[in-house]
């Protein structure tokens, strides 16, 4: 595995969405990052469809035709749909494949029949279990998700995801006690083992199947962080804390790419515009038309370098305007088309550094992710590229950095909540040592005292 | 850049793209279509009358028709042989997606028309299939859904009873012990008067009353309102209704029943229904 | 009553978002048009609330606490809340009040807490009924409309607005027939008469009460011909009839302007780009962030000119990412965030067109309220101002053209349903009568006859 | 123009307005909080202990604990006179926006390794106010909802029993059985796991068993599907949970209490219960 050492892209300017370095095809003559934005829909499956293969299949089908169905109503050149597994379709691979089947099925006859592009990106759960299976990468359920990704590229998905859940148990610890060492050692450290771990077994499969290894997301982690942070007067998690651990974030889904997946990374990946001016992997990403599923402080910002644009989930069921699928395909695809006629025109970096600068200041989460900062902290992830404990604690620090120098030109403001916090976890942060076997020796030792689920057998350790 | 100078730069298919024009066949003739001609009478008049009511010809119809029954044809088999062949034959159009709502509406307008003509050669009213009862929901002033789903229904060979608009449950229920209907629709626009279905199931069940189902849709009606109360189902368009009533009427289907087919009964996958 | 016979704005590309000619003031340092776009959130009353006056305060209430809520949880510098009431507010001004009331209320204390401005758009129901009622203008219903009009200005609304329904039987009839002369004598003249009629009333009733008389729209005529219309698929309307519809629509709506009122308009008014253009009043629209209620083909036109930038509605009921006034106004607000971004840094022209391009040619109906078409309607409009038949014929002849001439220049595809019910359309209206008395005459005997509930003693005709 | 000009030139607060900077008040210690003030105890060394917890200082909690012991103060003083008054002003602070959660956390922290050293002398478990039993719904590994609700219980003086994630409803039954809890907390991410809880109250009615409720929330469940099924209510914050246990336990409220009052037993507007 080579590490990233080196940014991919040679200037922050060049980031624009729709565009990324390198571009992947995944048939039906459809392209992600090639010049254009793709919208991704995903829905859950309702309650009660986890009853039966049977009814899963039905539901997988069901929200396929409708988006295809809307998706031509309304002129759409192209679109992705997404399927996130629920935790049966991955304990169960022959599931995964019947579903999996039924909705390639569905997009293929679209493509077919008005020439609408189209691919099906599959995303088996994460089903391993720090607590129960002591064999947290050979166990049973460790098999099953690796019998389910293969299950995915089979049966014809374009695109193959997971969110793997490394590190959780310590950066949910760190997360709600404000520990910066902790949420470092969950996400750098735990984290980035994990997803290469997962990764060195994922793309051979989708090699081997001739699909795409589409990317990871360190959604089990830093968006926890981000949900918990929650609205300006949420009282849960420090803004500003949160923000470091995105960055940390990025250096961690960068492992999945150094791995060999190619994008677009999966959209709820927070840290994607980081990732991307590194490697320059197409990537997902999410904000404004995923109020449906939660609220961030960066709904235009996260457009800014986009390469497919997604409502991340919602329940699957019906509006006024339709049902859900329909409706929220609608969304992103409007959003889509937006982004679409910029490029077209020549005015793409325009409308890139408007929605960025709707945002910019609204939140240090927001702050830290615009295409200039992320660049930034891609710059100090690659410097310490090969060490992946080193390069998250550099994005975390150059983060604070973000946030201090903005805060100096009075363009952030923070509450006093966010001003201790963050001078603590720098504090912190700083006094780390520049080793990373004795960091994870320490932390080791700290949190599994304090940490009751984090068993360090799972990652080798 | 100036607008024109950006529009120019647009290659609209990056944008968007009309699959409507996209995907267009050639143009035919309806009564080339071969379905259609399999449908259509082969004699006279009726192969006239049923061509005037596919070309959505009013004035012309009306005409044949009182002229065949100058001619003392009867009127019943006007009806039958012709008017109702033509009709058929827009409808399987509308279905197929040649011919649009218009068409089908201005065909319907020709066939009620011609049938009052043959009716009034008759001395009664002609025979239909089944009576359906539609109505709108009690406080909702809307009801171009109702309407569209009395013309459906007529074009599908019922005798459609309108209610009007704003209609009190008490009066469905004299509706019901009136005309017996196999079917009644009911439509609303509101979240806040869709509340009126239940209240009409409850005055018929007070009755000692029952309908093989209650079709309710319309504007901001959810199936999963609907379905939180018995005797109903959720209709999603217009023109669905008859085919609801079709199988009401000849497969002795019921509410459950309606609910569980749907997409089947309407012959096509049906998103509400997913 | 002055009717418009000149344009207000000279040329097209002074038409933006954000920027009304005559901007309005509703208190709580609020105003609408005069630099920035206000996002709007409007949301049904869950099923069951109609039951009791209680119900519905609390209903109300609580949808104006959590919009409050959301707002200054993401930091929306301002919001309008529209409430539409259902029939039994209208038909108990008692209600009206009451509701009124309690969302001002909330409203004055989220204002007088954080500094956020704030303001109630309440809009009575149009509950007369053609069928029912034969005083349309003097009835028991029509008193309890204007009762409730005045209940919801004496109790704080800060706007006020209506849809009335003036000539529907008839312009229903026509759409779903496809008869233009229908649809024309529904909307431009018995659409018109109504307008007029209610809003010399309306007026002098929210001038006497300090509220802001807020505006029409053909919603129940040209909006019925749009959801007729569907996506590009559907067959129930033609899409280029359904464009004159809304070009006829203009020339109706604008009769509310020349009877006093001052915007916003109202959000589902999608002919208001046109009156906007003529009368230089603030609007609300709404598009892209409207999936909610309803799907449209120029989800992102609409906000080209747009200062109020709504959901139109959708139901009071929880998603994953909060409760619908939470998540759809947050919707809207990061919408009308990236325009007020673009009007900051001086990029509002670039935006606004780029919103205007993406739909431009996607549909006919879009075709002809892109900015610089909307101003040709416009002075179709006032070349024929005196007149509203005139002008409404004016109006959809001139529409025809632009549909046309964008054909000819090979930017607009047509079906050949809409090819040729373009054709006979304009081919009917151009032979019309020139007189207005005329027209209306010939219409009454013919619609008397084949539409059951239009009685022409509704209009004093 | 370039990404540099165009953000000089932006009036932030014409696009977003940070409420929260705009909004805060000057800075006070937390012990000078006038309610705070109230709570804690005036005599010595119990002030000091419950100052230890207000800091949130583990270490010194617990030397000074551990003195204190040593000098014969009652360990049951020392929980509840010392090291609960803390907890107590903590979660005050909290409720009232000056504490955040990590606070909380820290301070529960040092509390509860300081009631282990006082349970050490006592030679047993202190008592708590009543028992409360936690799952994460089966099948779904997701439990830092969990964690928080556990933490928030006990820093409200309950004895939280902590069942881990993917918990099934025969487990939870037995849980029932052995600790008799007064409140049952399930959580979930998912739809299709959410479909637990209905299961969990199906399994206790089997066997007879009943709580008064069971609060059932996060990630995608939902208040209409909760309320679905008996016995449960649908729980919105982490930071509800003590609060709805002590309605339960002081004013012997159940689910279906706690449905219709929800808002005010947690005191204050709750978007999903409008
Ligand atoms: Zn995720
Ligand atoms: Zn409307
Ligand atoms: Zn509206």
């Amino acid at each position: 595995m080579k590490r990233f050492t080196q940014m991919e892209y040679k200037d922050p300017d060049e980031l624009l969405f729709g565009h990324a370095k390198y571009p992947i095809s995944i048939g039906n003559d459809t392209e992600i990052g090639a010049g254009h934005v793709i919208p991704e829909i995903n829905v859950a499956p309702g309650e009660g469809t986890e009853e039966s293969k049977e009814k899963m299949v039905s539901e997988c089908r069901n929200i396929t035709r409708s988006a295809s169905d809307r998706a031509v109503n309304i002129g759409l050149p192209a679109f992705i749909l997404e399927q996130e597994h629920i935790s049966q379709q991955t304990n169960n691979p022959d599931w995964t494949a019947e579903c999996t089947q039924a909705q390639v099925e569905v997009l293929e006859k679209y493509h077919d029949e008005y020439g609408i592009k189209t691919g099906l990106r599959a995303t088996p759960a994460d089903i391993r279990d720090e607590e129960k299976d002591s064999g947290f990468w050979s166990s049973d359920l460790f098999n099953r998700v690796i019998e389910s990704i293969e299950a995915s590229a089979e049966n014809g998905a374009a695109i193959v995801s997971i969110e793997t859940t490394g590190g959780k148990s310590v950066s949910d610890y760190g997360i709600s006690r404000g520990d910066p060492k902790a949420i470092l050692f969950g996400i750098g450290v735990l984290g980035s083992m994990d997803m290469e771990y997962m990764w060195e077994k994922i793309v051979p499969i989708c090699k081997k199947h001739n699909t795409i290894p589409g990317g990871d997301t360190d959604c089990s982690q830093s968006n926890t962080a981000m949900f918990l942070a929650g609205g300006l007067l949420d009282k849960d998690c420090s803004h500003t804390l949160t923000a470091l651990a995105r960055a940390m974030g990025a250096a961690r889904s960068l492992v999945a790419v150094e791995c060999g997946a190619q994008g677009p990374l999966k959209d709820c990946g927070y840290e994607n515009p980081i990732v991307k001016a590194i490697s320059g992997v197409p990537i997902s990403t999410e904000g404004k038309n995923a109020v449906c599923a939660h609220s961030d402080l960066m709904g235009n910002l996260m457009a800014s370098v986009t390469d497919m644009w997604s409502n991340e989930s919602v329940y699957h069921r019906e509006e006024m305007g339709g049902t859900t699928p329909e409706v929220w395909l609608q969304a992103t695809g409007y959003e889509a088309a937006l982004m679409n006629t910029a490029i077209e025109t020549g005015e793409g970096k325009t409308l890139r550094d408007l929605y960025t600068l709707t945002d910019k200041y609204r939140d240090p989460q927001a702050l830290i992710l615009a295409y200039d900062n992320a660049y930034r902290i891609g710059e100090a992830i690659v410097k310490n590229g090969d060490d992946p404990y080193l390069r998250a604690r550099a994005a975390a620090i150059e983060a604070g950095a973000i946030i201090n120098e903005a805060v100096d030109s009075k363009k952030m403001y923070l509450t006093r909540f966010e001003r201790d916090s963050l001078d603590s976890a720098l504090k912190v942060l700083k006094k780390l040592p520049t080793e990373s076997d004795k960091f994870t020796k320490d932390c080791i030792r700290k949190y599994s005292r304090k940490v009751p689920d984090f068993d360090p057998k799972n990652y080798e350790l | 850049m100036s607008y024109k100078d950006l529009e120019d730069k647009i290659d609209q298919r990056n944008v968007y793209l009309r699959y409507n024009v996209e995907l267009e066949g050639p143009a035919i003739k309806p009564e080339e279509d071969e379905e259609v001609a399999k449908i259509l009478p082969n004699d006279e008049p009726f192969r006239s009358i049923a061509l005037t009511i596919l070309n959505e010809n009013r004035d012309e119809a009306i005409t044949i028709v009182k002229k065949a029954l100058d001619d003392g044809i009867s009127p019943l088999d006007i009806i039958n042989e012709g008017l109702m062949k033509g009709m058929d034959a827009v409808s399987l159009l509308y279905t197929k997606g040649i011919y649009f709502l218009p068409d089908l509406m201005l065909s319907g307008d020709a066939m009620m028309e011609s049938v009052k003509e043959c009716e009034a050669v008759l001395g009664h009213k002609s025979d239909s299939k089944a009576t359906v009862v539609s109505f709108v929901a009690e406080g909702d002033p809307h009801d171009i859904g109702k309407n569209l789903i009395l013309m459906f229904l007529r074009a599908g060979g019922y005798e459609a009873i309108d209610m009007g608009r704003d209609v009190p449950a008490s009066d469905v229920v004299e509706a019901v012990k009136k005309y017996h209907p196999i079917f009644l629709t009911g439509t609303a626009l509101m979240t806040t008067t869709m509340t009126a279905f239940p209240k009409v199931v409850k005055a018929l069940e007070d009755a000692d009353l029952e309908v093989p189902a209650i079709g309710c849709g319309g504007g901001a009606v959810r199936k999963d309102f609907v379905e939180s109360f018995p005797m109903s189902v959720y209709g999603v368009e217009a023109y669905h209704t008859p085919k609801l009533a079709d199988a009401i009427l000849n497969d002795k289907k019921d509410w459950k029943d309606l609910r569980k087919e749907y997409s089947d009964v309407v012959g096509g996958f049906v998103s509400e229904y997913s």
